[in-house]
């Protein structure tokens, strides 16, 4: 990608720096719109820096199932990416204090869990509830990834598995939801998160706002499917703005982990 | 291409619409021409027989599809009253309101008391509606996991019979939050302490269904199907073609045998030749001797030790290409 | 009572035999309708004959608050019901398995729920969790009884909690809504229940209709706060006519306990 | 008899009133008059302080009810402002939707978290409606349910303030089981492992105010009120006059004083001068005191120990006549 040293705010279509948008954590500063970021940008923005140590990065996708064009979808999105994956996970700290962190890269085929995905989220949630330490994981995603069929709806199961260790051994988790988190990664980790914040304006929902639309007798709010509209029917716990995440996070953290950590 | 069961079974019906023609024209026919008629007859039903066996025992996987959601097909209600006695629904979710997609409560098996729930479909436009076409609300998925629970605290096995297009997506469903619900309840799954066989008996569709299949040994029946997608969905985003419907089976894989293949289910069940709708009585006995024959190994083991053999076999599942010589090993299974 | 060889049915007013009426267990052949029972009625018509052995008789309200005209119609409930306070409380068989259970009766102060009611409540369910056998208990009360303050309010808690040790215990305990099921009663114990059945047209709920239909948004619909509705509402599991009662709870009450009691 | 706690705080106010115009004119006046005026308003203060602290330690049952009451009157977030550290409300139920008559999140309670729960007053017309006058929801109680497990779960004492007329009594709350969600925070309050407080801050309002006050300790700040009725709403019931509210309240007994006596709280707090509203910070240091000395005193206890405690404590509730002489005894408490 090539640095401009301008671009345009995709919802309010005003003009901004570069510089200033990468500053503010790609917020707009017109109309708060929170832009998505980048796997790589998400980790920059939340946790201590150069605390963050990636680790499962030898695992990425087969094609089991043979799916039409699924490899080559595979490598574009790899070599347009650069990760090998739609998810990044490994240790991270949160001033100080060593959390089991996983962030989804919308970017990455639509954010779609399959196998690779599955895992990671997995190993994420088994060594936080192993390590004792917190688990974080920042949702974008469409869904469960199609092309590995049964394997990706199955990825569901397996990552639920993981929340309930964390809650066995008494390590909280907390999910964030930016936009989108659908489907079924919003049906599976990341909706039994001890506690769930939620990024301004995310798009939150299970169905496409067109199948949800022609199901059902209610009409679809203005808001429908929205961070805010979900925090209305009391899905989620916290809207946080981007800025104010970090701190949010921190605080959370370590008021639920403090039997865990050893104090007096 | 069919795109319905009845469709693509109407080359049979018309071969049975003709014997019973001929049966018919026997019956009125004097003594002489009757046997000749009769001899036909068998030979029709013989053929037909034959027919049956050799087109169900080579179902491609849209043949699949179109079985699986076929309106003759018996349903959760057919299964347990075949299997269990003294089932009692139980309704309540506690929480909003009753849910008809989704039923529940105890039963006996052989003699000993068990919980089931299960997807309920409707046979006529009245049945469906009411079942809301099998497609759970919140409520549905809130009730069995208050069902779960009581199975939990009275030690009860759980079995739960998987039918469902998909949950329901509508904007109340979303409102009450379909993704919560399906979540909890495949956690409360993990959490239980008691045996839990799951029974895929027609439709498997996606999060709809894994809420409530992730059991100690989950069955599928032979002409099941099991997908992360709907076909039809699949193809509408893959080619904008919803029509496409069975070139998207194809590529789905959502057959019993690659369930089985991918280590995804424990045990294809088999289903009556011709299918589980023409002899809903020989299918549940089937799926029966299954579920006795699983829940009896399963009733031997402790409850952390099913606990955590649930655990691992659902942390098994996937498939992907790793660097590191351990998870290489764990690929190959 | 002098009794009547007629009666008229209070709810569609066609007249029936007072003998085949008290056959029906007191449910019109005509509507259907079911009519209150006395506490003694219930227990006749539920638990196998004869096996019912009544306990904590020895109790009986005091007037702790020394409320206005509370002993007179203490006084009064008892010499016209026969029994000291609104439950009646003890062992009984249902098809021989012993149960736990408690009766209440709407005949005596409205059912009401004071440190009595609460009192034999709070000793049915640890008799149940003690004993290991299941907790019956037939609900019909408007709710708790105001002429003794604060002390009612606290028979909700004081029942919660005895139901806990039955959860803790892994012993059963089914409610039977009958008409009518109300405020602190339903607030309490009622609502807790492993299974909660209730009779048709039972009047359940937690404010005066009158109240209710007041406050908020919605309009009350034509059968609000009956059996039926609560169903509806997905707060009860099944309206069992009470002619069924019987059969219903010994099917449930043996499933449930199939762990409790010695097999194989 | 006054039906607000500002018509009876009248001549109070009246008072005030001539105070504040004594003090204008002596700012106004010529030397010498200011030093006589000056020593006039010390007087007419002296008298008021001596009046308020007479007026507040004879109040009657009604007096309290309209003191409780108090639009003035400290609400929970002023508790929890003064109390606590990094407050932090978490809001959801996942299952229906918000509630903003219940509120709830981590804090840190002199560098130690804790779970906070209460219901949540409003001050003027659009809080209080934003609040529903305090009267949770079945969601409300469902929230607080949730954040005792998360309590649980990570070991934080819980915290609740209690303030509230009533639970919501709509057709809306009905239809949503409020007597469910009621009956099942108080199960989970007796269910929980770890240290829990409670104090009634205001009006302990029947069903709406036990839900959330079933803890290790209760306390009951002096003139807040718990009560298993309103008093207006049992002067209906009794005489069908509402409006004999003062008569009421004294029948009902809903006084602290009257709880203490009876064994059902265990400990009145007492409030600054004049009551908690002339001084919501000194209101809530008395508060933080009692509430620190009892959690420290918890703290030392096992789970198991304070669950058993807990229900004991319960389990004692209630005063009536026993021909057993075992249980004469216990009724002598
Ligand atoms: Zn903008
Ligand atoms: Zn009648």
């Amino acid at each position: 990608m090539k640095a401009e040293a301008f671009l345009q705010c995709s919802q309010c279509k005003k003009i901004l720096f570069s510089v200033e948008f990468e500053q503010l954590l790609r917020v707009c500063p017109h109309c708060g719109h929170h832009h998505r970021l980048l796997a790589k940008q998400r980790i920059t923005a939340t946790f201590d820096p150069e605390s963050f140590e990636e680790l499962d990065k030898e695992i990425s996708s087969l094609d089991p199932l043979e799916f039409p064009d699924y490899e080559e979808k595979l490598e574009a999105a790899q070599a347009k990416n650069g990760a090998t994956d739609s998810v990044i996970s490994g240790w991270a700290k949160l001033d100080g204090m060593k959390v089991s962190a996983a962030v989804a890269d919308f970017s990455f085929m639509g954010g779609s869990m399959g196998s690779v995905a599955g895992e990671k989220i997995t190993r994420t949630l088994e060594r936080a509830a192993d390590a004792h330490c917190p688990a974080i994981i920042f949702c974008a995603s469409g869904g469960a990834r199609m092309q590995e069929g049964l394997l990706s709806l199955m990825q569901m199961a397996k990552t639920t598995a993981a929340v309930q260790r964390c809650r066995e051994n008494g390590v909280p988790y907390i999910s964030v939801f930016t936009d989108p988190t659908m489907a079924g990664v919003l049906a599976s980790y990341a909706s039994i998160a001890d506690i769930i914040l939620a990024e301004p304006g995310a798009l939150i929902g299970f169905a496409g706002a067109r199948v949800s639309k022609q199901a059902g007798v209610s009409k679809a709010p203005s808001d429908f499917q929205t961070a805010e509209w979900v925090l209305q029917n009391g899905m989620i716990d916290k809207i946080v703005h981007r800025r104010e995440m970090r701190t949010t996070l921190t605080n959370l953290v370590k008021m639920l982990s403090w039997r865990l950590v050893k104090h007096g | 291409m069919a795109k319905t069961w009845k469709e693509w079974e109407r080359p049979l019906i018309e071969v049975e619409e003709n014997i019973e023609k001929l049966k018919q024209k026997a019956k009125a026919s004097p003594e002489a021409e009757r046997e000749d008629l009769l001899k036909r007859v068998a030979e029709f039903e013989r053929r037909r027989d034959n027919y049956i066996e050799v087109m169900y025992s080579r179902l491609g996987p849209w043949e699949k599809v179109l079985v699986a959601r076929a309106d003759q097909r018996p349903y959760t209600l057919d299964y347990i009253n075949s299997i269990f006695t003294n089932f009692t629904e139980l309704e309540g979710d506690r929480r909003f309101g009753a849910d008809h997609a989704i039923i529940g409560g105890p039963a006996y098996l052989d003699g000993e008391p068990v919980m089931v729930i299960g997807h309920q479909k409707g046979r006529n436009i009245t049945e469906r509606q009411y079942r809301n076409f099998a497609m759970a609300k919140p409520e549905g998925y809130r009730k069995a996991i208050r069902l779960m629970e009581m199975a939990d605290r009275f030690g009860l096995p759980l079995i739960s019979f998987v039918d469902t297009p998909a949950a329901d997506p509508s904007v109340e469903s979303e409102s009450r939050g379909i993704s919560e619900a399906i979540a909890a309840s495949m956690l409360k799954m993990f959490e239980l302490e008691v045996p839990s066989v799951s029974i895929v008996i027609g439709e498997g569709g996606s999060g709809g269904a894994i809420g409530i299949a992730c059991a100690s040994s989950v069955l599928m029946l032979e002409h099941a199907i099991y997908s992360v997608i709907p076909p039809e969905g699949c193809a509408a985003i893959l080619w904008r073609m919803p029509d496409k419907g069975a070139q998207a089976a194809t590529a789905l894989k959502l057959t019993a045998a690659w369930a089985k293949e991918f280590g995804l289910i424990d045990e294809i069940v088999a289903e009556p030749k011709g299918g589980a709708h023409r002899d809903a009585i020989e299918a549940a006995g089937l799926a029966k001797e299954a579920i006795v024959r699983h829940l009896k190994l399963l009733k031997k083991k402790s409850g952390s030790k099913l606990k955590q053999e649930r655990y691992e076999k659902f942390r098994k599942m996937g498939r992907f290409l790793s660097e590191n010589p351990v998870d290489a090993l764990a690929k190959t299974r």
